[in-house]
């Protein structure tokens, strides 16, 4: 199997799907001409023509109301946001009209668009630019949320996203991109709801997606090598629809449940999961669920500081560590 | 060889395509008089905006277009449902919260839709269905089909961020859409004055988006589908978008609570000499296509079309409390369960 | 003392602040000549001249941005959006720089603002009209939030806010505009960060705020009434921050908990309740926590439909049944 | 009695001042130099985006302000800052993440700060900062100061909402405000007529928003001043905001990570050919102002205050763990505690 990057499994999913059904077109800043601010979308507009990818300019209310616009009369747009942190000026876009307009027409349309991007803090580009927008997304019913960790996982839920006809937030983040994992050659497409055991274990669940699944590996492994620990990394991969039943299975096996995300830590994804676990596994838990997220800070820009606000493996073991009376 | 007279005579309607104008506009006012006494009774909820004054806008423009165009607007939309032939029953259902409402009952006064009618709404956010527009237009470029949009909104909504992004982007794509500006002269109790820098509107969008901008006379429905056919034959040439301004006025408040205080009552009569009703009427009884009698029957016949579609809309059955689950998402869920 | 609305608690609290400092003012869609959409600042453009109350465009971006300009210079506007449902073409604004150009500054900055209006489902909106931002504003530090539930209460939760320091996000509820109580004559001010017991209980811990907390306080008096319960119910008044140990100390006495909240349930406050009380009182529960929010779904125009998504005493009856294990 | 041409002549520098503008920009271009080398080396993080060619653009209009006036840019703002006053040591300290830095470590390259020259930032979200600015011209109004706003901003942001409703809204209060449009023709990657459906920039905003738009040289400095100078006389004057575009040119990559494949080495060298520096340079010899020996001089003078700013910010202490947690907000938090 070829080895491919994270970037290259996203452009190869949104190759093959736009091959495949000519109503698919990508839209955004720079994703043509430059070839991507990030290079996802390396060489497409040479294959697809400029037609099919176009570059928009930095107006991305604009842009992200005219893919829903295009999904609205059938079209399946891909919309990509160079960093959702630029999403904030489209949320109207985004949070209200995406996910209500076919609600609100008791079913009349479908809303076929996959807003994508990157999601996450970066390197040091302070606060207005770190945004993790995965529990903004995530808290509003009518939209999909999507968060893939490696390359194989992103190019086969890009492309049911695609397929999808509802609107996906797919959430991805500059630090994966250059991850390799070897992909099929054949086609796949991976399912929405699923969460993936990246690592099975019995000694405590970690429930991670996207990047945080990355450290959350990290982690497990590090407690494997030093205290023997085998710890379960439960990757959600999708946040709406969310796989609550393969977290309740693990944590009633495990008996110990950590959350793990790059976001801030309030009314966050994690939290939410620890209220569903807390509530569903109240009589296996012998521990309360503990949470690893951002600081509850703005992000700062100086490199000692950002590394200190944002989660890593350290802090995830830790929490392992607390969450499991682990003594060290 | 097409003269530019001969194209205006092509773009003439014909007397009985005008008398059906006339008898859309009496449906929408009289649609909309029942919708102020049921919203009295309560048999409506949410805010509820009328269109009174504004018929000829939606009506004339409206019978410029061809049905497979499309149509979207604001939440001052039931002059565009009705004009765009969306049965009074679906739409009355629809503000009683019926399940057969064209809505299925999730939209209300506010979110009319009717997919068949390629109408799209029916949007409250003010000015959040521009870039909507734009993507609609930009699908019948991406298709090259033969298709315009025609996208209505209020003279407040111009102030919004994304108006100017969804004219930019159609003026720079040159996509095939006509912006109906409905200057009514207020948002809310804000008259456009206090609103808009520039408040002559027609002049906001030329140097601003290359979008040439005309404004028409919205109280005369010969005058709007004079206008709107022509700017339909500009965008339909390919040679993108354009703007019309409709100087309008609404009789009503902004919404059913509004008192008012911001106009006079001397204001409100100035305009509704104007009325567009009454103004087609007189133009088609000068054409001799009516008189008193015609008149009588129309208005009966409206009348009682309107009072069976409120009627039947009474008996339709309410949405059942499962109800709310139902479309949220158009493909199945897979093992979601909250 | 004087009986007074809620809306008019609002009203004196921003007359007497503007009377106090020349540099509060108040601007929004209607509130001079209108005297405020939902009346909430009647008289005021008499009061204090259209310099100091003054109507905007409908232009919310702009005029939050406007607001937070002339606090980095010193000046304290008071920003009123109709409806917080129209601050999501302003989140950029209200997310991103209220919160964190102080920060980004490194402190170089005050930013004395207070955000205020409605927010909540109102009466059969639809969908884009029926946002609570609670979950949304209170996810993100660097913004106060604030969520009173009566007339006392808002009122000197106000005049703290508009002397507050900080970006402040002031939540009202349409439906609790016309409550009345008592409100003394004589000046004060109610601190944030500090719950305030509505009802003293020792049977369960109800967790609410805002307009939650006047359905919470209906189904304590129904239980009471009918099962003879003693349910506490904790109102947070501020969301941020957050009086954790007051949550902490109640549920500990009482062994139950219930949360509240009039928006979507996932990611939400009530999970961000869950979270933390499931952390700190995990040995002194007796049942897991219980979340009662809005059913997960857009909310609809249809009247029954609305009721059936929206929160009511009844089923916050059912949760703290459930949460007690009582049998009835 | 003041005739246009006494009024142009007292708008004039002396050239003094004009060596003065020479050194800044002098200081500006070295600071980036060392800036993209440290860039590479690592030292600085996060975006960087270089003003190299735009140097006239800060410089010229900066110098036609005062002290208190407001000054509010996007993260391109190397140049302003230091065409501010603000000291070199502090910025280096700020690009290398210090506690020092002008904010603190706490914004990086984009959000250069300094309360004490009124300069409100560097702000990387396109667009967000000019409704910013809009509100302290507002202050200026309310407290009827003797002030105005400078707010700089690039091509590519008018294509942003925010840029539209602070137009507006200054528009309608005839706010004090100069909204100064670095047109360096490229917003990233794509150029101004690929961005905007009116690439003429200075047409864009007097039809739209009633604001007068001139377009100046933005590699003249000279030029740049006067313009601004009449600006800010304008503003002064209780007229209201007004709209310059400089059309200038970055000679550098976007941010420090562009291939810059969408433009040609030609194009580069056709521009650095009217580099602002030797411009004024040539200007000041002309008048006598400055002869090859001063121009040394004054080099090496510049490229010592970098360098030695430079050496000190690498001394300066890196901020602690715990200041993370330090100027979230203003005012002591009370009980929470998370
Ligand atoms: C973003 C947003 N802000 C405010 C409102 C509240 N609102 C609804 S209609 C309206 C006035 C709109 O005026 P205009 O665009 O002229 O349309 P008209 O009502 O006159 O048809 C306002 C302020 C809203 N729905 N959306
Ligand atoms: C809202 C938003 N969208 C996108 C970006 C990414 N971005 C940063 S700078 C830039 C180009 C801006 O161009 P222009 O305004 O012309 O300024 P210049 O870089 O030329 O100085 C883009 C797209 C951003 N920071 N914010
Ligand atoms: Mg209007
Ligand atoms: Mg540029």
């Amino acid at each position: 199997m070829p080895l491919i990057q994270f970037r290259e499994a996203l452009n190869q999913a949104m190759c093959e799907e736009m091959q495949r059904d000519p109503e698919v077109f990508l839209i955004g800043e720079e994703v043509a001409e430059y070839d991507g601010a990030y290079k996802v979308s390396r060489g497409m507009l040479a294959k697809f023509g400029p037609q099919r990818v176009v570059d928009m300019p930095i107006s991305e209310c604009g842009f992200a109301g005219l893919g829903l616009g295009a999904a609205l009369v059938g079209l399946r747009p891909i919309v990509e946001f160079m960093t959702f942190s630029f999403s904030l000026v489209a949320l109207d876009q985004l949070l209200n009209n995406a996910p209500k307009i076919r609600y609100m027409s008791g079913g009349q349309f479908k809303l076929p668009i996959v807003f994508r991007g990157i999601s996450g803090p970066g390197r040091q580009l302070a606060a207005t630019h770190a945004w993790s927008v995965d529990a903004l997304c995530t808290h509003v019913p009518g939209l999909k949320v999507v968060a893939p960790s490696c390359p194989y996982d992103a190019k086969g839920l890009l492309k049911t996203a695609i397929r999808d006809d509802d609107p996906v937030v797919f959430l991805e983040s500059e630090s994966m991109y250059t991850l390799r994992q070897e992909v099929p050659e054949q086609e796949y497409l991976l399912p929405f709801g699923q969460a993936d055991i990246k690592r099975p274990g019995g000694d405590c669940t970690v429930v991670a997606w996207g990047q945080s699944c990355v450290i959350a590996l990290e982690a497990a492994e590090q407690l494997h090598r030093e205290n023997g620990l085998e710890v379960e990394v439960v990757d959600l991969r999708t946040l709406r629809p969310l796989d609550l039943s393969r977290i309740i299975q693990s944590v009633r096996r495990t008996g110990y449940c950590v959350t793990v995300e790059e976001g801030y830590p309030t009314c966050s994804v994690g939290a939410e999961i620890a209220a569903l676990v807390q509530e569903k596994c109240f009589d296996d838990l012998d521990h309360a669920v503990v949470r690893v997220a951002s600081l509850d800070v703005p992000m700062p820009y100086s490199k000692p500081l950002q590394e200190h606000v944002v989660p890593d493996a350290r802090r995830v073991v830790q929490a392992i560590q607390q969450a499991t009376y682990f003594q060290g | 060889m097409s003269t530019v007279a001969e194209k205006n005579q092509k773009l003439e309607p014909a007397v009985t395509q005008m008398v059906d104008w006339y008898r859309q506009m009496l449906v929408i006012r009289q649609f909309e008089l029942r919708c102020s006494q049921s919203y009295q009774q309560q048999k409506v909820g949410g805010f509820c905006h009328l269109y009174m004054g504004q018929e000829a806008v939606a009506v004339g423009s409206l019978a410029a277009l061809r049905p497979s165009d499309y149509v979207i607007t604001a939440y001052r939309d039931h002059g565009h449902a009705i004009a765009r032939g969306t049965g009074l029953t679906a739409l009355f259902a629809e503000l009683y919260g019926r399940a057969t409402g064209c809505s299925h009952g999730k939209g209300g006064s506010m979110h009319f839709f009717d997919r068949g009618k390629n109408f799209f709404g029916g949007h409250a956010i003010v000015g959040a269905h521009i870039p909507l527009a734009v993507g609609m237009a930009w699908a019948v470029k991406y298709r090259a089909e033969d298709r315009v949009v025609a996208c209505f909104f209020g003279d407040g909504a111009m102030n919004q961020g994304a108006f100017h992004e969804a004219l930019n982007l159609a003026g720079l794509f040159k996509l095939p859409i006509i912006f109906v500006a409905e200057n009514n002269q207020y948002g809310m109790g804000t008259h456009v004055d206090r609103a808009s820098a520039v408040p002559d509107l027609k002049l906001r969008t030329g140097d601003a988006y290359g979008i040439d901008g005309k404004d028409v006379d919205g109280m005369d429905c010969l005058a709007v589908y004079r206008m709107t056919r022509a700017a339909a034959e500009y965008c339909r040439g390919g040679n993108g978008a354009i703007f019309l301004e409709a100087k309008t006025y609404r009789y009503r408040g902004h919404s059913m609570s509004d008192p008012q205080k911001y106009r006079t009552k001397e204001e409100l009569a100035r305009y509704q000499e104007h009325d567009p009703i009454g103004r087609l009427e007189e133009q088609l009884k000068a054409r001799g296509a009516l008189d008193e009698r015609k008149i009588e029957a129309l208005r009966q016949e409206v009348h009682a079309a309107v009072e069976a579609a409120h009627h039947q809309a009474e008996q339709e059955p309410w949405p059942q409390p499962d109800d709310v689950w139902k479309d949220v998402y158009a493909n199945p869920f897979g093992p979601y369960q909250l």
